[in-house]
Formats: structure tokens, sequence, C-alpha cells
């Protein structure tokens, strides 16, 4: 009795009767999706455009906060530490293009995945050995973001705002954004949507595959460098980041492989559901269920949508 | 040969869509026990959905199918795989990881049933069984002239000999009634003359009831004892070669379609 | 070149359909055997020190073998992928765990045959999925798996009984008065113990796969609609493999801790580990036995060995050549994809094939 | 040994040794489903007495002919030796016979049943069946395809068997009855040459004949109970006949059925046969095979081959003949035989091969000492159908290409005047069917048997060496001995010539038909890219006609070399613009050229090359495999060849 009660119940009221923790939690969930969200991005761009599930997105990002970190040790100036780590990810990409996916072309999608899970092993290995394995702290005020919070004081209570987590949010949006645009509007990012259902049609529009592979997956490191840095600011910049890279697997299958807005919305699902689970539910089963929740939440959306929220639905013929 | 007018299989104003788009509208026509009954029809007409009503891998939305003289209760493929209805594959769907003998051994798997215990000792029943329907196996491989390529990965097989191969499958399976889904596409005509010559020492030897979809018409009058005719999804014409040849609305229906 | 197939005629099919049907593979099989069973046990591996041999080398690399062979099971012969193998072989030890606790007097094989079991089980369960989800978003639901379990081991205190350590470990356990298992434990016994286990393992995956219910898996992974229209029922073929599958995952992983280990803690089953079972299987070669030996060998002992020399000749500490060997696997992995995606099995494939036609080219 | 037990002289008899004395031991296996299904000595007894007794209820009498048609399975075998059992004369027939041939036979034995392999063969015996009146009844062992067919006269081989097995008494009363009066003088079978010479002549053979003959052979070679053989060549033909029934059967081994024509290489290889006979084309095309397939190897193994074939060379053949050998060439040689030769011989399907046959015709030296390197017992052996085959064999330490070896026990040889080879022997057949003239001719009242064959025994070796056909050999204008066979023997052995004729006989020259070896010649001319449509396409290039010059200029510089030979040079030749074919009478089922026959057919060709033109145009009527007739017009060139004198060549030399 007192179970149920436990469970449909106690967490509503707790909802009403403290509506400030509520929309803290809200906020809390929405800036954590918008991160899930950008990761995921990270993996559609890639995914669009070459057909590969790029595992290495996580990795990506955590070598981006820590070279960045460890370049501005070095005494480098904030920014141009940022451009140093622009320039490395292109020469990744290209490296990437070069040495691995121009070996593997027309290999199935499966061996392609497999071939990231190698390369985020070498670059964990590459990346731990060369800065070194201990956290830091990310060097949000040298890049200019404002720091400190907003209280909003509501319904006795208040909610307290973050600014980087403003920060990261409004950044997000822009870049997603831009992300639209130069998927709609320019010429390779035309190019590279004709990519993913057909490569004659990239070569139509006039660049070589290989051209746009090493684009995307440049773009795919900016877009990591991005949600280093605001993921960074939250907690430590650490290897550890790796495993929030693994929530945008469920991110993905609730918004699709191939959806920009879809990689966003499923962020937010995922962020705002198990922030809310983990506040109200979460104690029942003490804390902690944040790190499978987000399974959970995809799971029960494969079962009646296998395919996505965006996706559309497939009849099987033989 | 058996006596080719018992019916053992009916369908009954099939009606098959697949979200907007109607696959299959009111089709009806039954099958004797023992002939061989072609679906002829222009791409798209809905032969190849047809085949997966019968064999169940699509549920119409309306429509009853009789089989053995009863009406068929709505079941999973591999049930109805159970109650004697084997098909091939319009684009071969033979198991690429294995070899010839291997493919056909599947064929027997609804045959088999030794449990888990003596599956893993490899002894006993278990072997005993495997023995026994590998005898059968190799019978209908002897049958079909595949002796030599036995020992073979099918993937690296030609075309023609796959499909001997998935015929082959199929006949494991003991059905009752074989589904042929353009068991000579893409054939050159030697190799249609041997398939038809097949499908005749089945039906003969066997005594087992064919039901084919196939485009070549010349193939078809001389193989099939009675043919259907569908187009857009609808029963066109349904009857002996000869009727069917002299039936307007298919000699229009052909002449539609470019060939 | 070593073969001489002329004269070896077959008259009764359960000849043919014997493990190996040529005489010179039988005769390779012995020599194998009498090496494990008798010389490594007195020689040790040339050159490098007994005690190591032992504890570093050959037990693990025998334990993951029964892993990998457990993973092939799954994703090579029934084409279902999994990243849960590093949870399940926790469920494994916390389960033989918890009925060493239980029935205190209980043989250790036996427990450990029964955790295998539990493991089976819960394998099941997280198979589910797998009827309604396909190939790649399958994924997901293992790692829910995966992360669900590896919560489960910090939180239900009750797996690690309560104590402060929050982690698992082995007690002295006897057979035949002779200590098998835990910290006094002698590691030739237990070499023998893990060795005689992977050895009867693979007779019965070995059989399990050549069989009918082995081969439905190869129809499912083949071709799945082809395999329900010939009459195999998703359900059992694919939940029958997550069972056999988990049941070797679940003994790997009470060996690793109780014959190996001697402790563990929910690290040891970590997704990171789910990713290097993965490697071995994929190094090895999907659906081969002989490529599960290959690929859990080469992926465990390379960085070992690495390590090791690293270590003693150069004098690199830890550190670095812990990324080095990372950094290895990558590397390896990648490679082998692009030259040969089937893995080291099919490479020894070809080589046999060339051995039988030798002198001829085809 | 019981060859030499003089009791055993009749089939019935040896069967029955067989039963009581290798009982279990395996007597027939056949690849069939993919095993070989095997019948022991006892099992394949009751076979035979069930089928026995069947052909008997089906109303065989005895004396019946008794017609055996289809490839090599373990049930033809069967009802051979059941049709000997109930007293009628079983008469294996080509399968690949075009109707005619097989009316003709039918008719001149006028058989009454015929046990045929499959539908192919009934659909064959039923076209000319209104033609052959004495034919009742037809047995058939595979039922594919003859589901639908009028039953009357057709039999289910099963059925037959099953008439034996549910016999309530009185068939096996009659089988003892008749298997009771069978004595060594009974005839046991009905072969029929193949016909060098106009129509094939049936020779009657006796039980005691071949009984003799085979004992004599299997004593010879040490044939035991362990040999096991696979037969993959005719039934019909005497050789296979005499192995697979007479020394099997004699000497209790194993007869081992491959699963099909195109499988038989495989079953061999699966089977590793102990002893193995093969006619020298086979010989030649398994080596040609070898050649091939090095070719596309690694180059280490292609350096590998060739270095231990040239050592094989050197020291195989004194190893295999227990001849002393350094120390060193046999450590080499054993490397050798572990790397190459073994696996070659594996590759093969030679491993286990005790002793391996050639014979029919002359085989070229090199293509002999080919195999003997390898460590395979390679021999040559002489014989005839008239002579139930074997004549002469060879021991294994005195092992030659260029002779046939010496008489075995029951064998007695003397040279003609003529140079005719004459023989008498327990072999020696019984007469020619319904032909006494031809009987006389061949065989004199002291039972002494023309050969056919010129040739002398070797004083050095004590060997018997053919030169050619009795009947071939002739005078040139010159007076200088005549003897094509010889000369076109020579050519043969070039891989590229695939058969040759040659004219001259009352000729001041000679002058040469060829006919090249597609498969050499085409891989030949792949690698030299040069590309072709048809076969006579490839005959008509220059530069395979060149080669063909070269060759026959080879032949001329050693014929020089033999004062008695020196005038058989060729001086003129042409390659026929189609292979010569049994399908249209110019060469017999056994590849033997019918001389006169061409002769005649090619007239204009022959007079052209007399004549001296540079080319000539013609027309050839040919038989398709499906029987139809067509007609082929070609032109072919007409090559002038260098010929030589004795002086010459030495100098060439």
């Amino acid at each position: 009795m007192e179970i149920l009660y436990a469970i449909f119940i106690a967490p509503f009221v707790e909802m009403g009767s403290y509506p400030d923790l509520f929309i803290q939690a809200l906020w809390d969930g929405f800036v954590a999706g918008t991160l899930y969200g950008l990761i995921a991005l990270g993996f559609v761009l890639i995914f669009k455009a070459s057909g590969v599930f790029n595992f290495s997105q996580p990795i990506l990002v955590v070598l981006a906060a820590l070279s960045l970190v460890s370049f501005y040790k070095m005494g480098i100036p904030a920014w141009i530490s940022v451009i140093l780590v622009l320039i490395m990810f292109y020469v990744l990409a290209w490296l990437v293009e070069r040495l691995i996916l121009r070996q593997l072309v027309n290999q199935d999608g499966n061996i392609l995945f497999m071939s990231t899970i190698g390369l985020t092993f070498i670059i964990i290995g590459a990346a731990q050995w060369i800065f070194g394995g201990v956290p830091n702290a990310m060097i949000v005020n040298e890049l200019g973001f404002p720091s400190g919070s907003l209280e909003w004081p509501i319904f006795g209570g208040g909610v307290y705002f973050e600014m980087i987590d403003v920060s990261a949010a409004v950044i997000a949006v822009i870049m997603i954004v831009i992300l639209a645009v130069f998927f709609s509007k320019t010429k390779i990012g035309r190019g590279l949507r004709a990519v993913a259902d057909d490569h004659q049609a990239a070569l139509s529009v006039g660049i070589s595959l290989n051209q746009i592979w090493v684009i995307v997956w440049f773009v795919a490191g900016i877009v990591a460098l991005v949600t280093g840095i605001f993921w960074g600011a939250r907690s430590d910049v650490s290897f550890a980041l790796q495993i929030i890279g693994f929530k945008a697997l469920p991110v993905l299958i609730i918004g699709g492989f191939t959806s920009i807005q879809g990689a966003i919305i499923g962020g937010l699902i995922i962020g705002l559901g198990e922030k809310i689970f983990e506040i109200y539910w979460g104690p029942l089963l003490g804390s902690g269920v944040e790190g499978w929740f987000a399974y959970v939440i995809a799971l029960v959306f494969l079962l009646y949508r296998p395919q996505g929220l965006f996706g559309d639905k497939l009849i099987e013929r033989v | 040969m058996s006596e080719k007018n018992s019916v053992i299989m009916e369908v009954k104003n099939i009606n098959l869509r697949f979200g907007g788009v109607i696959a299959i509208q009111d089709v009806s026509f039954n099958i004797f026990e023992g002939e061989i009954r072609a679906i002829i029809g222009p791409n798209g007409a809905g032969k190849s959905s047809m085949l997966n009503v019968i064999n169940g891998f699509y549920h119409p939305q309306e429509g009853e199918v009789w089989f053995n003289g009863e009406k068929r209760p709505s079941m999973e493929p591999y049930q109805i795989a159970k109650t004697g209805i084997a098909r091939t594959f319009q684009n071969i769907a033979l198991f690429k990881g294995m070899t010839t003998i291997e493919n056909v051994m599947t064929g027997r798997q609804l045959k088999m049933n030794k449990n888990f215990f003596w599956q893993m000792l490899r002894y006993g029943p278990a072997i005993d069984e495997e023995v026994q329907h590998r005898r059968r196996c190799e019978e209908i491989i002897d049958f079909l002239e595949i002796n030599h390529i036995r020992k073979t990965p099918v993937g690296s097989l030609p075309y023609g000999l796959q499909k001997r191969v998935e015929l082959a499958r199929a006949l494991a399976m003991d059905p009752k009634i074989l589904l042929l889904d353009e068991p000579m596409a893409g054939m050159n005509v030697e190799e249609k003359q041997d398939m038809s010559r097949f499908i005749i020492d089945v039906n003969e030897e066997f005594g087992t009831t064919i039901a084919l979809i196939e485009h070549d018409m010349a193939v078809v009058m001389d193989l099939a004892d009675r043919v259907v005719v569908l187009d857009y999804g609808k029963l066109l014409a349904d009857g002996t070669p000869a009727e069917v040849q002299s039936n307007q609305a298919v000699i229009d229906a052909y002449l539609g379609v470019p060939h | 070149m070593f073969y001489r197939e002329t004269g070896q005629f077959k008259s009764k099919y359960k000849e043919e359909l014997a493990a190996f049907p040529l005489a010179e593979d039988k005769v390779g099989i012995i020599i194998l055997l009498v090496i494990a069973y008798v010389f490594i046990p007195i020689f040790g591996i040339p050159g490098l020190p007994f005690e190591f041999t032992m504890g570093a080398i050959m037990i693990p690399v025998f334990i993951f073998t029964i892993t990998t062979l457990g993973l092939n099971i799954l994703l090579g012969f029934a084409g279902q992928i999994s990243l849960g193998t590093g949870a399940f072989m926790g469920v494994g030890a916390y389960s033989c765990y918890k009925i060493m606790t239980i029935f205190p007097d209980l043989n250790i094989i036996i427990c450990v045959i029964l955790s295998g079991l539990v493991t089976a089980v819960v394998g099941m369960i997280f198979g589910l999925p797998s009827l309604k989800i396909k190939g790649f978003y399958l994924i997901v639901a293992t790692l829910a798996a995966q992360f669900f379990l590896e919560w489960a081991f910090i939180r239900v205190a009750w797996l690690y009984n309560y104590n402060d350590s929050g982690g698992i470990e082995g007690t002295n356990k006897e057979m035949f008065g002779l200590i098998v298992s835990g910290p006094q434990s002698d590691a030739l016994t237990r070499y023998f113990i893990v060795l005689t286990l992977l050895v009867l393992l693979t007779w019965l995956a070995s059989n399990v796969i050549r069989g009918r219910i082995g081969r439905s898996w190869m129809m499912i992974r083949d071709m799945d609609i082809a395999a329900e229209l010939i009459g195999v029922r998703p359900l059992t073929a694919k939940l029958s493999a997550f069972a056999f599958s988990s049941f070797y995952i679940g003994i790997s992983g009470a060996l690793m801790v109780f014959f190996w280990l001697g402790a563990a803690e929910v690290e040891s089953f970590d997704v990171s580990h789910s990713f290097t079972y993965l490697f071995m299987v994929i190094i090895g070669g999907l659906g081969s036995i002989t490529g599960s030996y290959m690929g859990a060998a080469l992926v465990w002992v390379i960085p070992v060995l690495i390590k090791e020399i690293g270590k003693t000749v150069f004098g690199f500490d830890a550190f670095i050549m812990e990324n080095f060997s990372i950094i290895f696997l990558g590397v390896a992995i990648v490679v082998i994809l692009i030259v040969e995606p089937h893995g080291l099995a099919r490479l020894w494939q070809i080589t046999k094939q060339k051995l039988r036609l030798w002198p001829f080219p085809y | 040994m019981a060859e030499n037990d003089s009791s055993l002289d009749t089939f019935p008899k040896v069967l029955a040794r067989n039963v009581s004395k290798f009982g279990n031991s395996p007597a027939y296996r056949e690849k069939e489903y993919g095993i070989w299904q095997t019948w022991s000595w006892s099992e394949a007894n009751l076979e035979i007495m069930n089928l026995a007794k069947g052909l008997i209820k089906i109303g065989v009498k005895e004396g019946d002919h008794v017609a055996v048609i289809g490839r090599n399975r373990p049930y033809l075998y069967w009802s051979l030796v059941a049709a000997q059992h109930i007293g009628a004369v079983p008469v294996p027939l080509y399968q690949d016979a075009v109707a005619d041939e097989m009316e003709y036979i039918l008719t001149h034995c006028s058989a009454t049943f015929a046990i045929v392999g499959d539908q192919e063969q009934v659909d064959k015996i039923h076209e000319i069946q209104d033609k052959i009146k004495g034919l009742k009844d037809i047995v058939y062992v595979d039922p594919k395809g003859l589901r639908g067919y009028e039953k009357s006269n057709l039999h289910f081989f099963n059925d037959v068997t099953n008439f034996g097995k549910d016999d309530n008494g009185d068939l096996q009363a009659e089988l003892s009855k008749r298997m009771a009066k069978i004595t060594g003088e009974t005839t046991s079978v009905l072969l029929y040459t193949s016909g060098t010479t106009g129509r094939s002549k049936g020779v009657v053979q006796t039980h005691k004949a071949i009984i003799g003959a085979s004992s004599g052979a299997n004593e010879f070679d040490r044939w035991s109970p362990n040999d096991h053989i696979v037969c993959y060549l005719p039934m019909a033909w005497v050789g296979d006949f005499m192995i697979s029934v007479g020394q099997v059967m004699v000497a209790g081994a194993c007869l081992n059925c491959p699963e099909g024509a195109d499988t038989v290489q495989m079953d061999v290889k699966e089977m590793g046969p102990t002893v193995f006979f093969g006619p020298p084309p086979l010989w030649e095309r398994l080596k040609t095979e070898v050649n091939i397939r090095i070719e596309d190897a690694s180059s280490f193994k292609k350096g590998a081959f060739h270095y231990f074939m040239n050592h094989a060379e050197k020291v195989g053949k004194k190893i295999l003949e227990k001849a002393s050998v350094g120390f060193l060439d046999r450590l080499i040689y054993s490397l050798g035989e572990f790397i190459i030769y073994g696996p070659l011989k594996n590759m093969l399907g030679l491993t286990k091969v005790r002793i391996a046959y050639t014979a029919g015709e002359a085989i070229s030296a090199e293509l002999f000492d080919f195999y003997r390197a390898l460590g395979i017992n390679l021999k040559q052996l002489y014989g005839q159908t008239e002579a139930s085959v074997f004549l002469t064999m060879q021991d294994d330490n005195d092992v030659r290409s260029d002779t046939v070896g010496k008489p075995i026990r029951g064998v007695e040889l003397k040279i003609a005047e003529s140079g005719e080879v004459l023989y008498r022997s327990v072999g020696a057949f019984k007469e020619y069917y319904k032909n006494p003239k031809a009987t006389q001719e061949t065989k004199d009242k002291d039972g002494w048997v023309a050969t056919g064959d010129a040739g002398y025994i070797e004083e050095s070796s004590g060997q018997l060496r053919i030169i050619d056909r009795a009947k071939d050999v002739g005078k040139m204008k010159s007076g200088s001995m005549f003897a094509p066979k010889y000369v076109e023997n020579k050519l043969k052995f070039f891989p590229n010539i695939l058969e040759a004729v040659l004219f001259g006989s009352g000729k001041d020259k000679c002058v040469a038909f060829l006919n090249i070896d597609l498969s050499a010649v085409g891989n030949w001319a792949e690698r030299h890219n040069i590309n072709y449509a048809s076969y006579q396409e490839l005959a008509s290039n220059e530069k395979v006609i060149e080669m063909m010059k070269q060759h026959v200029e080879e032949v001329n510089q050693d014929l020089a070399a033999d004062t008695t030979m020196s005038g058989c040079q060729i001086h003129r030749f042409l390659i026929l613009h189609k292979e010569l074919d049994p399908d249209d009478g110019e060469i017999t089922r056994t590849r033997k050229v019918r001389r006169s026959f061409v002769a005649e057919k090619y007239d204009e060709l022959v007079t052209a090359l007399y004549k001296g033109d540079n080319e000539v145009s013609t027309k050839t009527e040919v038989t398709y495999e499906d029987g139809k007739k067509g007609y082929l017009e070609a032109t072919l060139a007409l090559v002038d060849a260098q010929t030589y004198m004795l002086k010459e060549k030495s100098d060439a030399a």
C-alpha cells in the first residue's frame, strides 16, 4: 500500500508543494538535455553524411575539453588554445578519413562502427599519454563566459540559474540554428545531405566524398568542443566525461539517427526525464538511477516505435 | 499422379493494404491437391503479396485462408510452416554463411526435436536424428543433381544453382504445398528448361502441390495445370492456360505492360 | 602440406559429422592438449617466470576464452550484438559469491555452474527486447542491462553481503582435500581446473553449434525472415542463444573472481570491459570457435607482454605502458577490420586451405 | 594363395569362396548420398543371389544374352555376375554408344534382356526397340523420370531383387539347378571389341579363361583382399571387366564406384585406391593439369616444385626400384617427399597407390618417368580382348616405357616370321560370336592366337616390344618399313598433339593429318594472348601451324636416327579442321584411329598433300552430340616439313 502511494502519489504531492524545486529540476534537466542533444548532434552529423555510427564522438568531447585546458595550462591564451584545438581536430578528421574510412569504404555499417570503437581506444590511449589522466577545471572565465548565477525568487523559494548553464543553452541554440542553415542553405551542406542518400548526387554537387567526410568529422569536432566546454564547466574535465557520451545513444534512439531536431528533442526528453525521475522517484531505489534510466526510456520507446520519433515505418518484404 | 480435383487450399476475398496502398483487392481462388498452379501478372500486380498472405508473412485486413478444408486461424509464419507450406523467394534468401548441405538441412529443422541436453552432448538421440535427416537431404540433393556442390558455401555459387539449392531447402520440408516465387527469374533458356524439368519431376515424384509465380508466359503455359492472373491487386482471370491465354482482359493487361 | 586426405573416405554420416573429420586435425588437437596439460604445467612458457605465466597469462586467457566463446555464440552465431558482457560476467561472479555464502559446503565447481545458470536466466530476461528490436538498436537494450546491473552491484548491498569494501572476495575452498580457490590456492591447481572447464565448454559449444539449435541461430543470423518462414520460432531461437551465451559468460565471470583475481569490485565488470570482450570476438573472428581462442589470447596477452617488456626492458612506467597497450588494442582492431574483417579465424582458415591444396594455389 | 586353387574355375565358385573366406570384408562401395555405401562380400552375395532369382522370375533363360548398359555402379556389376549365375551371358555395352551402334550389338547377339542404369538408356532402347526383335524386357536401376512410362516390359531393379527376396523356394531350386550346370567351359561373358577395323566383333570368353587370366595377373602383382580400386572406365571395355569383375573377385578385393562422371577425380582422391588403371591419355591429362596449376602458384612454390622435380627425375626412379642411391640424395628426396611429392600424390589421389597400370597405347618415356619419379609404381602391360587382356606384365624392378614386359603365368609367346606376335594362354578366347571365319583367321588349331601386332622379344631384357599393328606395317615404295602407329605415337607424345594419322604405305613419302589438343594448345594460346572462337579457328592459326611444324621436324630427326624407321619421316602434313570423333566413326570409343575409314573419308586431303598444293578446301559431314548431322567447311593449309638424312641428324644433334 505505502509502496503504491510512494510511487504514484507522493512524488506529485511533492512537486505541487515545492513548485520552485520542481522548476529548478526542470531547468537542470533542460540544460542537461541540451548538452545530451549536442553530443547526439555530433553522431547525427557524421551518420547523415557517411552512414557511419561514430562511436568515438564522446571521446572527441573529452579530447576537446582536455586539450583545450592543457593548451591553456601551457600558457597559451585561451582563445588561441581554442583555435589550436580546432586545427587539431581538422588534422584528426583528415587522418581518420585517410587511415580508416578510406580503407573501409563500402564496407557494411557494423564494421565501420567497430572501427570507430577502435579509434576511441586509440584516442583514449593517446590523450591520457599526452595530457595525463588527472581531472582539471574548465577554463570558463578565461574564455569570457559569465560566471555566478541569477536567482529568481518565486513561490516563496527560489530558482537558481547558473550563468554558465544559461550561456550553454544559448550557445547550443545558436549552434543548432547555424547548423540548420548550413545544411539547408550552403552548397557544402546540401552536398552533405546528398551523401547520406546517394553518393553520386554528392559528387554532382562537386565535392568529393573524401572531402565531405573530412568536413563532417571536423564539424562534429567543433560540436564536440562546444559540448566539452560546457560539460567541463559543469563537472571536471576528465575521462569520466565519456560516460555521459553513452547517454547520446538513447537520445538517438528517440530522435532518430538522421534528424538534427530529433537529436535536440531526444536530448531534452532524456535530460528532463531522468532528472525528474532521479529527484522524485530515485530515492525509492537508492539514488544513482540516472546511470541507466535513460536507457529504460529508450527501450520503452524502441518497443513501441522501433524506428524512432522521426523515422518512418518500414514494411518488411521478401 | 494424384487425382487433381480435391481442393487443398483456398483463399477467399483477400484484401491487403499497406497504410493507404492497396496491394490485394478482394481476390479469391483455390488450389487443387497435386496440381501446378501458376499466379501471373505484371509487376506490382500483388503476386508476391499473395504468396506472403498464403504463408502468413502478411496478415490481410480482410479475407479467409482455407487449408485442408478448414479455415486457418491467424498464425505466425513459423506456425504456418509447421502446417506444411514451404516456399522459395524471388530474390534468393539462402543462408549465406552456410554450405549447400547445411542450407538444405535447415529445411528439416521443424522435423527435429531433440532437446538441448542431447544437443550439447551431440550423442545418442541427437546424432541419430541428425543422421536420419541428413540422409533425406542427401536424397533431395541427389534428386536435384547438386551433389557436386554439396560442401560449397552457397554464397560462391552461380545464380542458377543457388535457385536450385533454395528449391532443395524447400523440398526438405516435405511440404504439402510448395510456393515458388519466380523460380526462373533471371535465368537463361537452358537453366529455365532445367528448372521446369525439376519442378515437374518434383510434382510427379513427390506429388507435391505447387503454386508458382512466373513472368515467362511460355514457361507457365507448359508447366501449369491452372493459372490465376492478377493485375493491380485484382483477379483478372482464372482457368487453364488455354482459357487464360485467350482471355481478352489478360491480353490487354499484358500488352499494356512493357516487357 | 601436412594434409594427406587421400583415402580418408567416410562410409557413415556419423564419421562425416565428427568434430574433426580429418585425421591431421585430430592429431593437431591432441598435440595441443598435450602441450596444455603436460608441457606448460611442467616447463611453463620458455623465457617467462612460471608464476607470471600462470597468473598473468594462461589462467586469464583461458577464462576470457570462455567469455569470448559466450559472446561469440551470441554475436557470431546468432547475430545478436551485445555490449552487456562485462555486467553479465558480474552477474556470474556475484551470484557465485552469494551461492557460496548461502551453501558454504557446496562444491565450488557446482557453485560456478549454478552461477552460470543464474546468468543464463538474467541473460534471457535482458534478451527479451531482441524479439522486437533488431540489429544495431539492440546495443541500447544491452547497454541498458550493462548500466542497470552495474548500478545494482553498487546499490544492492545484499549482493556483497553488506561488507564495507563493497566488493566480493573468495575464501579458501577445498576439493578432495586440495585448496582449489581462494588466497591459499596453488596457481597450478587453478590452472588445471580452468583449463578442464574450458575444454569441456568448448566441446559442448561446438556440439550445440553443429546441431539443430546451432543451425536455428545461424538461420536467424543470416536471414531472419527466411528462418521464420522455414519454421524457426524467433523467441526460442534468440532466447536460447542469449541463455547459452550468458551461461558461458557467467561461468567465466565466476572463474575470473574465484580462480584468478581472488576478489573483485564493480569496476571489474564495467562497460569498458564489455568492449574488450567485443574486441576479442571481432579480432578472433565472428562465428568461429578457433577464433574465440585466438582473439582472447591476442587481445589479452599482447598488452600484458607490452607492459611487462616496457617495464622490465625499457623501464617505462606503468602508466605509459598502460596507455600504449590501449592504443595497441585500438590499432589492432582497426587493422584487423581493414585487412580481414572476418578476423584471425579467417586468416587461419585461408592458411589451412592453402596447406590442404599445397603445392597448388587452388 | 587362393589364385592357385585350380578348382576355382567358375564365378559362382569364386563368389562362394569370397563369402566363406572374406565374408565381412568390404566387396563393393559406391559414393551415394554423400557417403560411401558399402556392401560386404556376404551382403553383396545376397544381393546377387536375389537378383539372379529375380531374373529367373522375369524369364531369363540359360544361354540368353543379357545386355548391361550404364555408368559404373555396383548394381550393374552384380547384374553381370547374377547373369553368369543363372547360366545367361552378360553383354556389357558402352553407355555413350549412339542408338545405331547399340542396335547393331543388340541384334548381333540377339539379346533378350537389358539391364540399364537410367531413363537415358531406356529411351535409347525404346528408340530402336522395333528394330531389335529379340529383346523382351528392360530392367532399370534408377527410377527417376520413368514414373510416367508404360511399364508392361519395364522392371524396376529393386522389384526384381524383391522377387528373389520373397521367393518361396522354387526360384532357389531353379537357381541351384542352373549353377550346378556351370563349368569352367561355360561362356561367362560376351565382350565386343572396340573394332579398330570395321564393325566390332563379339568375343566369347569362358569362366575358366577370365578367372585364369585374372589369377595370373593377380599373382604377378600380388593382389590381396586388402586392395581396393576405383572403377571409372566404361563397363563395356574389356579392361574394366577384367579388373572390376575378374581380378577383384578372384582376389577378394574391393570395388569402389564413383558418385558420377563429374566427380570421379574427387572420389578417387577420397577413396585412395591401392591399384589404379589409366590409359595414357589420362596420365597425360593429369600431368598437364599439374603443370597448369603449378604455373599459377607463388614463385616460391614453383621454385620448390621445379627443384624437387628435377631431383626426383635424377634419383626418383632408382629409389623406387630399390637401386643404390647416395645418402644425401635420399635425404633430399625424402624432404621432397614431404614438401612436394607427397602433397602432389595426395592431390592426384594416388597416395596409396601400390601399382598403377597404363596400357592400350604406347606412352611417352617422359610422361612415364614423371610418375615413376614421384614414386608411383606405374607399369606397362600388354594384352587384348581375345586374351582376357593379360599377356605380358612388368616386374616392379624392371619397368620401362618402350617395352611391355614378360609373359605372365599361363601365357606362351612366339613371333611369326611376319613379325606378328602370337600367343597361347588360359585367357585365350573361345570364339568370335557368330563369326567362325574370323575365329579361324585369328586362332589356329593348336590354339595359337594372332595378336595383330608386330613386335619382337628383346634379348637383353626378355621383354616384349610392340612396334605397330601388324596389318598397318607395310612397305614403302623404297621398300623400307612403314609403321604408321609407331610414328603417330611419337607425334602424340607432344602434349599439343591429340591425334595423328600417317599415310604412305606403297608411296615414296609419308604425309600426316594432325589433331591439336584443344586444352593444351588453348592454354598456350591464352598465354600468348591469341584468341580463338573454335577448334577450327585455333587449328588454322599460323603460330599453331608453325608449332606443329617444329614438332613434326623433331620427330623426323629421331626417326632419321633409326635406320629401319628413317623412311617414315613426314614430308608434308595438315591440321584437320575437326577432331577425330567416335560419333563419326573416325576413331573407336577407346580412341584408336580407324585408319582405312579415315583414309577413305578424307581421300581428297591425302591426294592434295601428295599433289603438293599449298592449301585445300573441303566439306565434311559431322555428327553432333544429339545425333543430328551437319556439314563443316574449311580451307586447310598444307605444310612442308624438313626431313633429315642420317648424317644431317648427327650434326643436328
